[in-house]
């Protein structure tokens, strides 16, 4: 087996992807919603891994309710998206810049 | 009276409850259910009454004790182990009387000038005379602090309200200004409350804290009290508040709230902190003394009446600054506490003669105001042709303001230049240029004002001043001269505390 | 060492589908990339021997939430031509921030963390252990409270969708059964009397 | 006695308060009435005060009336000392006062500020009794301000007139800075001696001579030194010595009738009253007295000097009062405080007849004022010129007049004195005498003799002052006349003074004086050994020579000597470097204060600054929320990676 | 498993109020648009029953149910009693505002109530699992109330931007309390504090964990520098739901910390109280200073809400009872005038007009007297100068501060909060000092006028007579 150490680390690197997703995409709002997406999977590896590694069945518990709250912050994210390309047009992230300073 | 009916209290309060009763008067005047115009004198009514109530704390003080009196003591904030805590010593009792003097000839002095939202007008004044009240009798660290800043707020609105042209940015000034004086007194209330366990000033007067201690708590209320006194270099708000105010607020901005920064050195300061006021005293001189002189010279190149006088008020409240911290050095030289006595007197009876001068002024002002809407020098000239009565009150306090023997602006300088001879010639010699300064700049405002020939239209159309004016400067022209030829009963009021105020600081806290 | 070996094999996969995801100028490719970032997910829980976590993220992820992304960008009918941009100017700032966080956190784990557990390679699991079972026999009894939250946070969901995205469309023609049953003839045929006409 | 004393205080304020608060209830005739009536009991009861003082002998009353307010243990009282000094002072104050209130009725007849003036005057009357008849430093100061203040009002009683109105701040301005070494002086005696009380602190006196203070640096000052100097300060400046002399020739811009009672007679003189008061400070402070001797020499000399050059009638009167103020003044500085008192005594009268007489001349000119517009009016008002005759004769120190005792003494006392400067004074005071002879009967030949240089419109209405002016000329010529050969003998010499004035036997030169007065007749033979006499009558005969025998000659000396002249006009600068330096200087410095110092640094920097800076600070900080999602994301993450670094790294 | 060994006794409200919601929900499907008034009216009495269960609740001291995942003590009663009631004003104020735009639907209501109850779970949280469900229960109701206004782009756009930030926080919060897991092997808040105590938790992992936590519940608070979204969304939300966000989760994320930080992670506090005071200094200072720049009043009060949370954290970051009580107290206090500023807007908003702009209230002196006392109450109040009640919040958090050696953080404190006063002050100017541009009589129903005074009137009782509040507050810090 490989040691702990390393699903952690895989973690932290698909987290700083996601993370950096984020701020890298300037055009579209979906990819926002997917980087998040890569995010919580980080985190998922991280649950699952000290799961295993503290012999633990509680990590893996919070991943299951992770992953029905993501499923649910996911639908509720894709309905403010339809609402929002209803609303302008555009799923632009450049384009939501009336609310600033 | 009852030994203990609670006179405090009614006095703040009636005051408050009354403001709030004009309001709603003239609230339900509006909708027709009471006639209008009862306002005015619902407002009137109070303050006498309140002032009426007031005769009592001079009839019943005890002469001859620093113990407080009238004192009030109801439970308030338990978890902060803070108090309703009232009573008056020598020091605040003949500061009550003064506001609660002043306030019904502000009610007066504004009948028939204001024009706007009258009601508000004089609302907002009895819920500050009931504040400024509070601020004199509270001996809840907490509850003065209270009283201290919920006063900004009705002298906000006045000057906001009524003011001048530039008057959002005198009273924004104004209110940053003291607010921004007054937060760090409350870090240092909450530092001694942290260290005394309460929040009754007197507890904070046994405190035994170390200099550095001392020092960091002076100079926290320092800010708070200078600001408010003012002291150069923080006294730029008062000029531009004093001329964009209406002229019943400069009245009490300068009658009674200026007034509140010397007091609380006398509260706080000086026993809270004695060490580290003797350390620091030089610092207070010093600035004092330029109050007295830089601001002299800057007074005498106004070209706006009610600028003026603020300006004179800033140099005049020098006098009380320079008093209470002059008493170091007396002590230090004589060995005694004769002088520092005299120094205390002078700067407390400085601080009611300078009420009744400066508001009797700014009363001068606003009569003139009303009449031609300038408080331009360049706008009057001549003033004693066609307002002779006016011209003589006029004349009067201006040489009330410049000190002369026999007014009552006389016996606090007189006091303070004396003693602080004993402190170092110097300081005597800089404080004694008033008498030049002073004298410079107020009569040759009248000079411009009063004297000389019919300067404009304007000028020659002037009505002298009418029976209701008549009457208010005719008060404060008694006070003046009454506290001017016999300052006696005024000054054995405050001595009894004045001597326990040396007691206490010529012992170190250390 | 075939764990060893599936292991870099699955995260060198699972780290391109990741990049794949964030440059990807189209979304759909984007999407797609997600979904074999899923798969490899899946397959590296496998080796953590988390069965149950595995099936339940090819089948909820894979099955329903990125069909439903795919649904919307459909949808949506984005231009792509204009997405067809660079990033932003911070890109490199951004790039170096996320590296930070990298280095730090490893930092932490391989070099403070050398002494503790975390270095530690699991030992497998003994014969018969279910983790499905395992995971079942605490899901309702110890954390019913966290599982009955679970539930009214996806009632929530279905309600806040609705009510954000349903609505009627002025121009859309629709059936309304009631009215054509309540259909009045009066409302529905006009009889004019009209005058004959006279010369 | 004690009612007494209250009542010749409270009658005048009485009657004031009455003319000014109920002058149009009162009228005019009321108004002048009341007040004569009230300072006409005062004069009447002063002179019951002196005779019981000088002729019964009474013991010296120093009481108090109340407690004016206790700090500490000091008690500041109100409170009457009546001993010879004070009571010859009441005497003068209420006669002079008296005459003046009479020669008022007739010289403000028509003026609308009628009984504001007779309430001014009677007002100025209390205030100067107070004065003089206090018996500590506070009263003193009181009576000392109050003098001022009404000084104040009556020279700007025309307060139209712009010069008025100028000349009034200007006194009391220039009045103040004596007050205010006088506060000092006052200040300096409390320190020591703990009171206020005239008595008490004289009885400290002695010990306060080897008292020093710090003043800068390291060097001891003498205390008693510092304090004498400083209370001379304010004796220098109401009694106008140099360089505080600048505002009594203005002052006469107010009516005649002040120039008399106020800048002649009485509030003048306050400073000399007030150094032979404190005769017992002063004696034991050479350095003190000596700087007395030299001011007062200084001004004697020279502000005589400026009467040569005035074409107004009344400034000559003033630069001569400047004058005859600084030879009291040499008087004190010589320890002869006695002789100071008498000359004080005698001046007030011939100096209030000169006036009264010059605005006698004024009223009948129709107030013109200008002497080169007179002439020959000797004619047309038989009355004012013998009296103005006999004043100018007492003034010039002509043997047997009031003035030449007074003169004669002093300067036999100042010839003796042995002080630093004494030997300066002598000679200023000796050649005082001529320059005083000179412009005295300048003006006198000027006005009342030669050519009539008015228009006929003038002449035609030229007649003699009504009686309420010519009778206090005539009441006021007796004592000019007949004072002096009266007094002498006891006032300097017979002790009349007792112990209100204190010399050290080391400085007595009026003892030196008595060795050769015998009599008054022999003290008048005695004037024909010394030098004055003579100076005095060149003085008149040079005069003579050139403004009745040759009026042309002035104009060419006055060419000749054209420096000399034009510094004497300008009145040696000092108008101009109050004015342009002093007072323009003021005004700059108030200027830059509240521009650079209030507006430009206070407020505009730190006040109005910060406030812009933490509007400019919110706008840039604002710009931070770009609204851009990318952008707040890339914040929160910077701040984690922060948090993240900082936590690891501590 | 019985249902003793639940003991749901504790959790009866929350039950209860599940309950309602479904009633509620599916009542309002069955009305029409015209009868919307009975959803209202349900919902107010599900918060009537909820807040009538809780009170009944006797709770003497703490009690755990449900397998320790759910925690009672009395601190938890008055936050939740004050969430229920300070939800009952958010009704009472929305639903004419909500009338006037035409969103006047059921769903509003449905989602608030979620929202509370994603507020009441928190409180009641024990473990950083119930913790997180709750989080996201009242997190995902926000951002689709937000979007609530479908016809509004700024609506949209706030409601995206939340969502997003919102995610990325909830991630950063997941990965600290899966670094925290991994360390201690249990998401026990009360385990985790006995492991830490104990010195079985491996302290490098906590440390990344708290780093990770703080950003996750900097973020709900919105505190600098995780705020970037709280303008943008009080600004584009409709009033009703500003109002809404500005107040009751406010409570939730004092909740938040106090059992996390102060209950969870007590014992590290050295390590977390620096970044704590860092960020709320951040948050003192920037909510001060960019305040001032704004002129939509919306906006204006985020940036206030941005530094009242700087104050907050300053009582959390003295780490005493008297500190976390103080915090508490602040938190009680910033509901209350939180409810009235924005009930004020709500006020003065009409139909197709929102009086969102500082310009909107110039001359209310003229046009409503009592209205614009009101106003100036609650401005005063939270520039923080007495006798209203956000002074004494400030002084109870400034005497932690002072208390814990922390006179600098105080000073600091009190000096922004002057800055503060300005843009306060600047209502006021416009309200008194400014003539009226426009004199419309202010419309709304008699129970918004009522439950406005009221509000404005509680602010200064409660700055008279503080001393209830402080009781309240008083069990905090235990």
């Amino acid at each position: 087996m490989v040691p702990i150490s390393h699903y952690l680390m895989l973690a932290a690197i698909l987290f700083a992807i996601g993370v950096t997703g984020i701020f890298l995409n300037r055009k579209n709002v979906i990819l926002l919603l997917m980087c998040i997406e890569l995010m919580l999977l980080a985190v998922n590896f991280n649950f699952i891994a000290f799961s295993r590694m503290l012999d633990d069945v509680m990590g893996q518990v919070f991943v299951f309710f992770i992953l029905t709250v993501a499923a649910a912050e996911a639908a509720i994210g894709l309905a403010i998206l339809v609402v929002l390309f209803r609303a302008r047009q555009s799923i632009n992230v450049e384009d939501l810049d009336t609310l600033r300073g | 009276m009852e030994a203990n009916f609670p006179l405090l209290s009614v006095l703040i309060w009636l005051p408050v409850v009354g403001g709030l009763a004009v309001l709603i008067a003239d609230a339900l005047a509006r909708k027709g259910v009471l006639p209008g115009g009862g306002d005015r004198w619902l407002a009137l009514l109070v303050a006498v009454v309140t002032f009426v109530l007031s005769i009592p704390l001079w009839t019943g003080f005890e002469r001859g004790t620093a113990a407080m009196q009238f004192v009030e003591q109801v439970a308030w904030i338990d978890m902060l182990n803070s108090q309703y805590l009232l009573g008056v010593d020598g020091f605040s009792m003949p500061l009550i009387l003064l506001t609660t003097f002043i306030t019904p000839l502000v009610v007066i002095a504004g009948w028939t000038s204001v024009k706007e939202r009258p009601a508000q007008y004089f609302a907002a004044f009895l819920i500050l005379e009931g504040l400024m009240i509070g601020v004199f009798s509270a001996l809840d660290g907490l509850l003065f602090y209270v009283f201290w800043e919920a006063m900004l707020i009705p002298m906000f609105l006045i000057i906001g309200i009524w003011g001048g042209k530039r008057r959002v940015y005198a009273t924004l000034k104004f209110f940053l200004y003291t607010f921004l004086g007054s937060v760090l007194m409350l870090v240092a209330l909450i530092y001694l409350y942290l260290q005394a366990g309460s929040y009754a000033i007197l507890d904070f007067h046994g405190l035994p804290l170390t200099i550095t201690q001392q020092t960091w708590i002076f100079l926290a209320m320092l800010i708070a009290f200078a600001v408010k006194v003012p002291m150069w270099p923080v006294h730029t708000w008062l000029p531009d508040a004093h001329v964009e105010a209406p002229t019943g607020g400069s009245v009490v901005l300068a009658a009674i709230m200026l007034k509140m920064g010397g007091y609380g050195f006398v509260r706080f300061s000086l026993p809270i902190t004695p060490d580290a006021s003797m350390a620091l005293d030089w610092l207070l001189i010093g600035l004092s003394l330029i109050a007295v002189v830089y601001i002299g010279f800057v007074a005498l190149v106004q070209s706006d009446m009610k600028k003026l006088i603020a300006y004179s008020s800033i140099a005049h409240m020098g006098f009380v600054t320079l008093g209470f911290f002059i008493i170091f050095g007396i002590m230090n030289n004589t060995g005694s506490t004769q002088g520092a006595a005299l120094a205390l007197q002078g700067a407390m009876v400085q601080m009611i003669s300078h009420g009744l001068i400066s508001g009797a002024l700014f009363l001068c002002v606003g009569v003139m105001y009303d009449r031609l809407h300038s408080r331009e020098i360049s706008a009057y000239g001549g003033v004693a042709n066609t307002m002779p009565k006016f011209a003589a009150f006029m004349v009067l306090f201006a040489m009330a303001n410049a000190g002369l023997p026999g007014t009552s602006g006389f016996v606090g300088e007189f006091f303070v230049i004396l003693a602080a001879f004993q402190a170092n010639f110097w300081y005597a010699l800089l404080a004694a240029t008033t008498l030049i300064l002073g004298a410079a700049y107020t009569l040759w405002l009248v000079k411009r004002v009063i004297f000389g020939e019919i300067a404009n239209e304007g000028v020659a159309g002037l009505k002298d001043i009418n029976a209701r004016e008549f009457g208010l400067l005719a008060v404060l022209a008694f006070g003046v001269l009454l506290l001017g030829v016999w300052p006696a009963p005024l000054v054995e009021v405050m001595n009894a505390s004045i001597e326990a105020l040396l007691e206490h600081v010529s012992v170190s806290r250390l | 060492m075939t764990g060893n070996l599936l292991f870099f094999g699955f995260a060198a996969v699972l780290i391109v589908a990741a990049l794949g995801v964030i440059t990807s100028r189209n979304p759909v490719h984007s999407a797609m990339f997600l979904v074999l970032a899923f798969f490899t997910s899946a397959a590296l829980w496998l080796l953590l021997e988390a069965e149950f976590l595995a099936i339940v993220l090819v089948l909820v992820y894979v099955g329903a939430v990125m069909v439903l992304f795919l649904f919307v960008v459909m949808m949506l009918d984005i231009n792509t031509e204009r997405l067809r941009e660079g990033f932003t100017r911070y890109a490199p700032l951004g790039v170096g921030i996320a590296l930070l966080i990298v280095i730090q956190i490893g930092h932490v784990i391989w070099f403070r963390g050398a002494d503790t557990e975390l270095v530690a390679r699991p030992e497998p699991r003994p014969e018969g252990y279910s983790n499905t079972a395992e995971l079942g026999q605490v899901l309702y009894t110890e954390h019913v409270y966290a599982f009955e939250l679970a539930a009214v946070i996806l009632l929530l969901a279905i309600v806040a969708a609705i009510s954000l995205t349903m609505r009627k469309r002025p121009g859309l023609k629709a059936q309304d059964v009631a009215r054509q049953v309540a259909v009045n003839p009066k409302d529905r045929v006009r009889i004019v009397k009209m005058d004959a006409e006279k010369d | 006695m004690e009612t007494v004393y209250l009542l010749i205080v409270l009658a005048p304020l009485v009657a004031a308060a009455i003319a000014g608060l109920a002058g149009k209830v009162v009228g005019r005739t009321g108004a002048h009435t009341v007040t004569i009536l009230g300072v006409g009991l005062a004069f009447v009861l002063s002179l019951i005060v002196a005779w019981d003082v000088f002729i019964t002998g009474a013991d010296v009353f120093n009481g108090t009336v109340y407690t004016w307010a206790v700090a500490g243990d000091l008690a500041m009282e109100i409170g009457f000392l009546i001993d010879p000094l004070s009571a010859m002072m009441m005497v003068v104050v209420t006669f002079v006062s008296l005459m003046v209130h009479v020669y008022t009725i007739g010289y403000m007849h028509g003026d609308p500020g009628y009984q504001r003036f007779f309430s001014y005057i009677s007002l100025f009357t209390f205030a100067m009794l107070m004065l003089v008849m206090s018996n500590n430093f506070l009263q003193l100061f009181f009576g000392w301000e109050a003098v001022g203040l009404v000084s104040y009002l009556l020279i700007g009683f025309w307060y139209k007139r712009p010069t008025a109105i100028f000349a009034n701040l200007k006194a009391f301005l220039v009045n103040r800075v004596g007050d205010f070494g006088f506060i000092l002086g006052i200040s300096a005696v409390l320190m020591y001696t703990g009171s206020l009380d005239y008595y008490t602190v004289f009885g400290q006196a002695e010990g306060m001579q080897s008292e020093t203070i710090n003043i800068w640096g390291d060097a001891q000052w003498s205390l008693l030194t510092v304090a004498c100097i400083l209370l001379f300060i304010g004796a220098m400046g109401k009694s106008a010595q140099v360089p505080l002399h600048v505002w009594l020739p203005d002052s006469m811009e107010g009516p005649t009738p002040i120039s008399a009672l106020i800048h002649a007679a009485t509030m003048v003189t306050a400073g000399i009253f007030m150094v032979a008061r404190m005769s017992p400070l002063f004696e034991y402070s050479t350095a003190a007295l000596s700087f007395v001797l030299v001011i007062g020499a200084t001004t004697a000399f020279f502000m005589g000097l400026l009467g040569l050059v005035q074409n107004d009638i009344k400034r000559v009167v003033a630069y001569s009062t400047l004058s005859q103020l600084g030879y009291m003044t040499v008087a004190l500085g010589a320890s002869a405080y006695a002789a100071g008192v008498f000359h004080l005594m005698t001046h007030a009268f011939f100096k209030a007849l000169l006036f009264l007489a010059a605005g006698s001349v004024i009223i009948g000119m129709h107030h013109v004022q200008d002497m080169r517009r007179m002439g020959g009016l000797r004619r047309y008002m038989p009355i004012t010129y013998w009296t103005c005759l006999i004043g100018s004769l007492a003034l010039i120190g002509f043997p047997g007049m009031s003035g030449y005792f007074s003169k004669d003494a002093l300067i036999e006392a100042v010839h003796a004195a042995e002080l630093p400067g004494a030997g300066y004074a002598y000679w200023c005071v000796l050649l005082g005498v001529f320059v005083t002879a000179l412009y005295t009967f300048r003006m006198f030949f000027m006005v009342f003799h030669g050519p009539e240089r008015f228009d006929d419109e003038t002449r035609s209405h030229l007649h003699e002052s009504p009686w309420v002016v010519t009778v206090p000329l005539v009441l006021l010529a007796i004592p000019s006349v007949v004072i002096g050969w009266l007094t002498i003998g006891p006032l300097l010499f017979g002790g009349a003074f007792g112990d209100a004035i204190f010399v050290l036997p080391e400085n007595d030169t009026l003892a030196t004086v008595a060795g050769y007065f015998t009599s008054p007749a022999g003290f008048v033979a005695h004037g024909f050994m010394t030098p004055a006499l003579y100076l005095a009558g060149a003085g008149v005969l040079v005069a003579w020579f050139l403004y009745i025998r040759r009026p042309e000659l002035p104009e060419r000396i006055q060419d000749r000597l054209e420096p000399v002249h034009r510094v004497l006009v300008a009145k040696y600068y000092f108008d101009d470097v109050n004015e342009k330096v002093l007072a323009a200087g003021s005004r700059f410095l108030g200027g830059a204060l509240w521009r650079g110092g209030d507006q430009g640094i206070i407020d505009g920097v730190l006040v109005n600054g910060s406030a812009r800076a933490m509007g400019h600070i919110a706008g840039i900080v604002r710009r931070a929320q770009t609204g851009f999602l990318h952008h707040y994301a890339f914040v929160m993450i910077i701040g984690l990676a922060l948090l993240l670094g900082w936590l690891l790294l501590r | 498993m019985t249902l003793e060994s639940l003991n749901i006794g504790p959790a009866i409200p929350e039950i209860f109020l599940l309950c309602a919601i479904c009633t509620v929900l599916l009542v309002d499907v069955f009305l029409k648009d015209s009868q919307r008034g009975i959803t209202y009216v349900l919902s107010m009495l599900s918060l009537l029953g909820t807040a009538v269960l809780l009170a009944g609740l006797e709770v003497p001291v703490r009690e755990m149910s449900f397998f320790d995942s759910f925690v009672m003590d009395p601190t938890a009663r008055v936050l939740k009693l004050f969430s229920v009631g300070a939800m009952a004003v958010v009704f009472v104020y929305s639903r004419s505002y909500l009338q006037q735009s035409g969103m006047f639907r059921g769903e509003y209501f449905v989602l608030s109530l979620f929202a509370l109850l994603g507020i009441l779970v928190m409180i009641s949280a024990s473990s950083l699992l119930t913790m997180y469900l709750g989080l996201e229960l009242l997190s995902l109701s926000l951002y689709a109330m937000v979007a609530f206004n479908r016809e509004s782009p700024l609506a949209a756009e706030a409601a995206m931007k939340y969502f997003v930030l919102g995610a990325i926080a909830s991630g950063s919060l997941l990965y600290g309390i899966s670094m925290i897991y991994g360390a201690t092997g249990t998401v026990n808040l009360e385990e985790i504090a006995a492991a830490v105590s104990a010195g079985e938790a491996t302290l490098v992992l906590m440390l990344i964990g708290i780093a990770f936590v703080l950003v996750g519940i900097a973020f709900k608070f919105g505190a600098v520098p995780f705020h970037m979204w709280l303008p943008d969304v009080y600004q584009g939300a409709p009033t009703a739901v500003t109002l809404f966000i500005a107040s009751v989760p406010k409570i939730a994320s004092f909740a938040l910390v106090l059992r996390v930080l102060v209950e969870g992670l007590g014992d590290l506090f050295e390590s977390w109280q620096a970044m704590v005071i860092v960020i709320a200094v951040l948050s003192m200072v920037v909510g001060n200073v960019v305040a001032i720049a704004q002129t939509n009043l919306k906006r204006m009060l985020a940036y206030s809400t941005i530094s009242h949370v700087g104050f907050i954290l300053v009582g959390f970051a003295s780490g005493t009872t008297l500190g976390i009580e103080a915090a508490m107290f602040y938190t009680l206090a910033y509901v209350i005038m939180a409810l009235g500023a924005f009930g004020m807007i709500i006020l003065l908003s009409r139909e197709g007009f929102e009086a969102e702009q500082l310009e909107d209230f110039k001359g209310l002196n003229t046009r409503s007297p009592w209205f614009a006392l009101v106003m100036l109450m609650i401005m005063f109040s939270m520039a923080g100068v007495p006798p209203f009640v956000g002074f004494f919040a400030k002084v109870a958090v400034f005497g932690a501060a002072i208390d814990a050696g922390l006179a600098w953080l105080a000073i600091l404190g009190v000096l922004f909060s002057v800055v503060g006063a300005y843009y306060y002050l600047r209502v006021v100017w416009y309200m008194y000092f400014e003539p009226p541009a426009e004199t419309l009589r202010i419309g709304p129903s008699a129970d918004l006028r009522v439950i406005v005074s009221l509000n404005g009137i509680a602010v200064l009782a409660l700055g008279l007579l503080p001393g209830a509040l402080f009781a309240l507050a008083a069990g905090a810090g235990i």
